[in-house]
């Protein structure tokens, strides 16, 4: 009977840590299929006022010959890149301090809350005035969306690190500074990528509004100008390249997630 | 009759980055209903491991584990555990860590307050019922474990190191509670132990194991009377046996 | 590629950073005065940014980002209360409209309607004016205020019974819509009231350089005639500097008058032009918009324009 | 020597347990009347387009006396609350799916994803076409903005949850259901806050976006107003209102969560 | 000779919902440099959290500890500890663990490597060097937060059942081995557990504790010369200071 009922799993550590998830994979393909088949179905039948997938498609491939997509790509992307990685990199320690220092965390952090209720569209008149218009308003901008994002995690994260692991440390003779870079860091990184990944999106997200800033090129700026013609496949094609280009940087952090986090236990 | 508890060849590994490292290497074992084993060996033998698939927590990667003749596929409540490590639920008081398995069982509410009241006092926790484990010492963590495994009054009980963190007095009050309702209620034990003592004095046979791989080492019948009395404890019959566990473990 | 970033028309002569909005009448002069080199003649080192309303702009103007810029109708209180001058009338718009539901006849039948708007937008401006004619006021309709983008998906969806709006909106709405009805359009209005869209300069430019605002207007000049000119091209022009095909601006060109620079300062000299920006002061303040404003004189350079 | 070197600390739990920490308040107090001194000097220097603070607390007790601010808060509020609160209510569940269940996690995440990075703005047409122009729709707008926003976060808190705490609870005869209740919540609390707090900014910051669609009132439509008329004190006392009502409303979950998380030992 | 610790009516409370608990009553305590003494008592005597406040980890309610005659501020790494729970960093590998206090004590790369791997060595971890804490047995994790301690040499240890969820021949050769570098380096130890024979076979003295509150019951004077062999394990005076010693713990 053993023999029969021998079941083979792998054990502990998940597939996922090494090599490529092909069944995930496959499930994600029947997702977009799928969602692409929910779209046709729809617009379709005429009901929503979306254009058809091949309008679209076909949109795509104009804007992909003349270049037109690869300049806006390549504009808008080195803004958020630019605008979400110094919110993030200054989101870390900011929200230690926060989360270490009492004072400082009276101090900043309603401002970090109020400014968080702010929509990014009423900082544009303010950042204009201060920086002009060039890239450093529209940077700002997404900067300022990516750090409120995600500080709050990071906050959070250093104040649930467990209390042990900083005790174990200062024992060890380690001061503030090591502890936070060699425990605090490790210790809170599920929280940081949280904050991180939170911060991607709001980047992404406010790219429209950032581009309404004297814009010349960019997938936000061009889905602003269709919009004054209401040229909704050119409107989608934007969405879409926003849209997947956020989920591939995602992606990559979650690639980058797993193996920051091998030490923990999983589900 | 039939075993209650069947190790079949289980053969345990992990993955690691370049190899697989093999935790427990073909263990067969027959637990009778009833009885009591406890499980001695070196550290990192695969006694946890044992015990984690016995309870269903772990697949193993070959052979299978049989439970009243049918193979585990998961955990259940007949199956009651104690982890190495206390795992008690952070955010609820030992009142409540211990009422847990009572509220899944659907228990109404004054039966299992006052179920885990018994337990509670039973290990010593009485003046602590409300507190929050954070606020336990290690040893007291421990009992809450106790207690909340026994509270759902499960016929096995499967037991890793779970008076390792006593002072020797409690350690064997439990010692003595635990053959009590043993024996009154024909519950099956397999019980991890690192004290060669402890093991000889709980058990109807000793489980040794051997490392790298972890393997079955032997195992020794102890055939002491029950109850076990402070008199069997210092017998000649008691030393003799200990000795001879103390060799299999440690005798190359 | 062309479209793609600000363009430098001619390395020599005075540096000036001009704005424009992105459509076809906000861009046809810059996209031309760029391309046919009429910048470069003139002296102006022209680099030519793209934005997508004329409050931007203005608020560029007033941080020293930008020396010129564009605005449409519903931005002239901006001048009116001193925030920039007006160097050159643009064109004047006939694309707005008021249009309802199919089984709305008239103004008059919009009395508690629901009637979308984008507040500010030259559609709600002649929507008020419409209004003002049948006798009606603002609280007699139910306004909803949303985005103009937003307005074509509720008309079409027929959650509005009207709406103040323009081509090419209209148009689009008509696909999906094509019983709607016109209540009332610019020419019903003109040429007492109409709606100019215009160019500015910064304040302290006017002053400070006159020669580079004279220049800039000399280009503006020459690229007005050219685009009354040559339509088509004029149209190619701007769909290459938008990226925007150039069927859709087409469509909006129908809507514009095309006027030569003769004729603007003709319209200039017999007071025309100023009497549109009084007209459209008068408006603001019955809105609710300027409590005060300027004399037309006082921010309107017409001189300059004819004497350019 | 004993007596003279006590040290009289209250010891293992932190004083913001219990009562009200005063100093902490008392910086908070300080941290505000720095800003307003600042934003104060910036604009009498002249430097920045800003109004002075007495001309917008001016305007501010103008709109109180006329009740517009009082009406704009309440249909304002009604929305964010409503939006935020299903937001997060369904985050809950739907981040434990995708924690707990791969096929979901395969099938959801990816758009999940792809939605985070698209601007509310875009979403509006398509609410306005299926969802018409009244309150249905802004209520989506920032439902969605504040799901999308949390959903990540409860999503990491079920995947960070400490399988020990999952395997004792399998132990004590636990099915998927009660351990998602009764572990899975609990344990990842501070996650959830955390997702909960960021659905919060995500909420308000999408209000202006949200009444852009045929809003009557609102602290939102009365900035864009506003924002015509470049009437400054009123779009400044639109946006601390925002400020402040976010900024309350994160101060009451910030109890909530200690509350929720007395069980975890601190920093 | 002046201490190298000492407790000076050390009083430590807890604040719960409605009252102040005690966890340690004006401990009074002197440790000569050099000199070895183990801590029993029943569980949540108050054991841990007296050696908490000498590590500085905890402050007390009232009193002081004095460390070379200067009152504890906070933790140093001059105070080694090993935590009742172990306490690694989950994200480090064992020798990452081990090294953590040496790059914090700014040794090279390759002297800490060499002096992790003769800790990691000694507690038998050899082929764990590169284990991540997760994979490791309960036994293994005890065993690498000992490493880790002993890597940066500290001339205090304060160790908290440091050895109980080792397999009783583990814990046999680290007591021998903690004892010669003791004997050799003239360190300062202090060392709670719960094993009375443990208590007498290591200690210059053996501090007895009592509960409720946690308080100093009495200090026994172990006397046997040093080296400590089996020889010495198995004399009637062991014999008799152990009963001692459990007398005193045990009796009301
Ligand atoms: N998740 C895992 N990944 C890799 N190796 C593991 C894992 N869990 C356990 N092991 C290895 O399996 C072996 C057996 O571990 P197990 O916990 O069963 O030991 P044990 O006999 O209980 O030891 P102890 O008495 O120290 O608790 C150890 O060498 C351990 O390193
Ligand atoms: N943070 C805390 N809050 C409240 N009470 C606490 C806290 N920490 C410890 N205690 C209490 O203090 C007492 C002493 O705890 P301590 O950990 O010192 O005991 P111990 O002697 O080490 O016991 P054990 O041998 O079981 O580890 C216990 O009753 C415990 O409940
Ligand atoms: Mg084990
Ligand atoms: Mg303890």
């Amino acid at each position: 009977m053993s023999e029969a009922s021998k079941t083979t799993r792998s054990g502990g550590g998940s597939n996922e840590d090494r090599g490529i998830d092909y069944r995930g994979l496959a499930l994600n393909l029947c997702g977009l299929v799928a969602g692409i088949a929910i779209w046709w179905v729809l617009t379709a039948g005429g009901a929503v006022g979306l254009p058809l997938p091949p309008q679209v498609a076909s949109r795509f491939i104009d804007l992909i010959a003349n270049g037109q997509l690869a300049t806006d790509i390549m504009s808008s992307l080195a803004r958020v890149m630019t605008g979400f990685l110094l919110g993030v990199i200054l989101a870390i320690p900011v929200g230690f301090v926060m989360g270490w220092y009492k004072v400082a965390r009276s101090l900043i952090e309603p401002y970090l809350q109020f400014f968080r209720m702010i929509p990014p569209l009423a900082i544009i008149p303010l950042a204009i005035v201060t920086m002009g218009i060039d890239e450093t308003p529209k940077v700002f901008v997404i900067f300022l969306a990516s750090f409120l994002a995600s500080v709050v995690a990071t906050y959070q994260g250093v104040i649930s690190v467990d209390k042990t692991m900083i005790n174990a440390a200062r024992v060890l003779g380690a001061k503030d500074m090591t502890i936070f870079l060699r425990v605090i860091i490790p210790a809170s990184t599920p929280f940081i990528l949280v904050g991180v990944r939170i911060g991607l999106g709001s980047a992404w997200a406010t790219l429209v509004a950032a581009e309404l800033i004297a814009a010349q090129t960019g997938l936000g700026f061009r889905m602003q100008q269709a919009q004054l013609y209401y040229d909704l496949p050119t409107i989608f094609v934007s969405l879409i390249t926003i849209g997947l280009l956020g989920l591939a940087m995602d992606r990559i952090l979650l690639v980058i997630e797993r193996r920051l986090t091998v030490w923990q236990e999983r589900v | 009759m039939a075993p209650k508890i069947v190790f079949d060849k289980v053969t345990r590994r992990f993955d690691l980055k370049d190899n697989a490292f093999v935790a427990l290497d073909r263990l067969s074992l027959d637990i009778a209903d009833g009885e009591f084993v406890t499980v001695v060996g070196p550290s990192g033998c695969g006694k946890s491991t044992a015990l984690n698939i016995a309870a269903g927590l772990l697949k193993p990667s070959e052979g299978t584990v049989l439970v009243d003749g049918k193979a585990v596929e998961g955990p259940g409540p007949e199956r009651g555990m104690i982890f190495q490590q206390y795992a008690l639920f952070p955010w609820l008081t030992v009142r409540q860590n211990v009422e847990f398995g009572l509220r899944i069982k659907g228990e109404e509410a004054s039966r299992r307050r006052q179920i885990a009241e018994r337990f509670i006092d039973l290990v010593g926790l009485g003046d602590f019922a409300d507190a929050l484990p954070k606020t336990l010492s290690g040893g007291m963590k421990q009992r809450c474990a106790i207690a909340r495994a026994y509270a759902v009054d499960p016929s096995i009980l499967l037991m890793d190191e779970p008076f390792g963190a006593l002072d020797a007095l409690t350690r064997v009050q439990l010692q003595d509670q635990l053959l009590d309702t043993w024996s009154r209620e024909r519950r099956t034990v397999m019980f991890i132990t690192h004290d060669v003592d402890e093991a000889v004095y709980l058990a109807n046979r000793v489980i040794v194991m051997a490392a790298r791989p972890g393997r079955l080492k032997e195992i020794i019948d102890v055939g002491l009377p029950y109850p076990r009395t402070e008199e069997i404890r210092l017998s000649a019959e008691f030393m003799s046996i200990r000795n001879r566990v103390w060799q299999a473990v440690y005798h190359q | 590629a062309f479209a793609a970033s600000g363009i430098r028309a001619g390395a020599a002569g005075t540096a000036a950073r001009i704005g424009y909005n992105g459509d076809f009448w906000g861009a046809s002069v810059a996209g031309v005065a760029a391309d046919q080199g009429f910048y470069a003649k003139h002296g102006v080192d022209a680099d030519i940014k793209v934005f997508t309303n004329g409050p931007i702009q203005v608020q560029a103007l007033g941080a020293n980002s930008l020396e010129f810029g564009y605005l449409g109708p519903g931005a002239l209180w901006l001048p009116a209360s001193g925030k920039a001058k007006i160097i050159a009338v643009n064109d004047v718009g006939f694309s707005d409209r008021v249009i309802a539901q199919a089984g709305i006849t008239s103004i008059a039948g919009l009395k508690g309607k629901k009637v979308a708007i984008a507040a500010g937008t030259s559609g709600d401006m002649l929507l008020r004016l419409a209004l003002r004619k049948a006798g009606m006021a603002m609280t007699d309709l139910d306004i909803v205020q949303m985005d103009p983008s937003t307005i074509v998906a509720a008309f079409a969806s027929k959650q509005v019974d009207a709406a103040g709006i323009w081509y090419p909106f209209v148009g689009i709405i008509q696909k999906s819509v094509p019983d709607l009805v016109e209540l009332a359009k610019n020419d019903d209005f003109y040429p007492q009231t109409t709606f100019p869209s215009v160019f500015i300069a910064r304040n302290d430019l006017v002053e400070g350089n006159p020669d580079l605002v004279r220049n800039v207007v000399r280009a503006i000049k020459d690229a007005q005639d050219f685009r009354a000119a040559n339509q088509d091209k004029a149209i190619e022009i701007t769909s290459k500097l938008l990226g925007i095909p150039a069927d859709q601006l087409k469509t909006e060109a129908g809507y514009g008058r095309f006027m030569t620079s003769a004729e603007l300062i003709k319209l200039t000299k017999d007071g025309t032009v100023n009497g549109w920006f009084s007209t459209m002061n008068d408006l603001f303040k019955t809105f609710g918009k300027l409590e005060t404003s300027l004399d037309p004189k006082d921010y309107y350079l017409g001189d300059q324009y004819i004497s350019a």
